[in-house]
């Protein structure tokens, strides 16, 4: 698949940063002539990704980097990476179950909307060093149903 | 984020605005349970209408609520609550939990 | 000053993306508290440098790099910095001057808007490296000279 | 970006929506001087009341086509700025060559 366009965010893990990153995030899928609906939902999942790295990542820490890459393919394919430099995940499949959360205060269903609202998600983890979340969402697949 | 409370009697009507993530959970998560302290609340209403997008970081306020409300006998309600808000409500299994209405009224009246 | 929040837009020489990093620009800075006419003019600066980087800087070709910083300091105080990594600029005298264009299609307006619209603009330019815009914007001035 | 255009006898109005950067003014110059080839035009009015942004990329199409247009004896008008766009137009001297004028009806029955 042609990679027709690539842009990269880097910021710091403050809470205000996350409503700034998914704003960005859809302003740049917005490219790819989605739904409204569907750009809700990009905003739902780099909000997840993001809000981790500052919860987890970064434990509440405000000097944080986060890096955010949005790739947008030839048909209509978005790819997301949402990446930190912090504590990173000792027990991935766990930490990947519905409702498990390491914090009381949250839910555990962070992992469970990213996957509910993309067609791929893959989670690359280690401790001490950050993790790295990868979502692929194929916006030109019902395109190509029809078509078929 | 616009947060407005309105306490009537035991019952204690929560209207939120704008975008529930983080950022705002903390200073919703706050007054409602400052009011909630303070009297005696046995109804809590939460109004969706003016969201414009929620995450889980809200839902875990939502959450947070009704476990307080519960464990003093209380009931908790979200109303007018868009398809999208309700969508992430109901892949969360809150409305097992929180009974979800069109407006208040029939809820008052009870 | 202190900087309060620091955000870099990494993307390509697309003619779409000039409205995504104006959008990304006014998002953040819609952090200051600003009015809607003041994000306006932000939109305008950021569009101004990155249309140059596109158009001058890479000549229209389409996997130029151009990279956006934007740093809010305290008492509203933003800065942007706009660079590529293109032809650069040779004679920049000449190319600040109001009206002055290399391209025929092009008005020579930009550098006048970039001034205009911001308190501090300083351009960085080494003829086949490349262009560095920076520009300072104080929103924090007229709270400031209320308050004196 | 939303483009119409609307030939009246030797008068063309053009209505132009959306945010007119780079991206929009080469669309809009084609557009333009298609019509403007085809017909003899010596009114050129453009209507920029739907226009949210305009940069410098936008002035440059504005500016590019008041020479075509005075090139044949014609006219321009530009009828709707908002203040905003009007700010910019001003600055660039864009009112010295160009009448900014509330609506087209003066200029139709002209
Ligand atoms: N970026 C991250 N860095 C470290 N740990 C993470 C990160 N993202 C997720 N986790 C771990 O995975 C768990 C599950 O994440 P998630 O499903 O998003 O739920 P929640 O955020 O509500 O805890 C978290 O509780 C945390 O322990
Ligand atoms: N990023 C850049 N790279 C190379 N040259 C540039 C760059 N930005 C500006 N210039 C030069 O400066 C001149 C003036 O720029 P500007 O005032 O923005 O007007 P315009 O873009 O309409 O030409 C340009 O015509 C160009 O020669």
């Amino acid at each position: 698949m042609k990679l027709k366009n690539y842009v990269r965010l880097e910021f710091w893990s403050l809470p205000e940063n996350v409503a700034w990153a998914r704003t960005c995030a859809a302003a740049l899928v917005a490219q790819l002539d989605c739904t409204l609906e569907e750009l809700e939902e990009v905003k739902l999942v780099v909000s997840e990704a993001v809000t981790n790295c500052i919860i987890h990542g970064y434990e509440n820490q405000r000097d944080g980097r986060i890096v955010v890459e949005l790739a947008l393919y030839e048909e209509r394919v978005l790819e997301v990476a949402v990446i930190d430099y912090g504590r990173g995940i000792e027990d991935l499949e766990k930490a990947m179950q519905a409702g498990y959360s390491s914090d009381p205060e949250r839910t555990g269903m962070g992992f469970v909307f990213m996957r509910s609202f993309t067609d791929h998600l893959e989670v690359d983890s280690a401790p001490g060093k950050g993790t790295k979340v990868k979502m692929v969402r194929d916006f030109g697949q019902r395109d190509r149903q029809a078509l078929a | 984020m616009r947060l407005e409370l309105k306490v009537i009697k035991d019952t204690l009507l929560v209207q939120i605005g704008g975008e529930l993530d983080i950022l705002a959970a903390d200073r919703i998560r706050q007054e409602i349970d400052r009011v909630m302290q303070a009297r005696k609340i046995q109804k809590l209403i939460l109004d969706l209408e003016e969201i414009s997008f929620m995450d889980s970081a809200g839902l875990g306020v939502i959450l947070g609520r009704y476990k307080k409300i519960s464990a003093v006998g209380g009931k908790m309600y979200i109303v007018r609550a868009h398809p999208g808000i309700r969508k992430i409500l109901e892949l969360a299994g809150v409305h097992k939990l929180v009974t979800l209405c069109q407006d208040e009224k029939e809820i008052i009246s009870l």
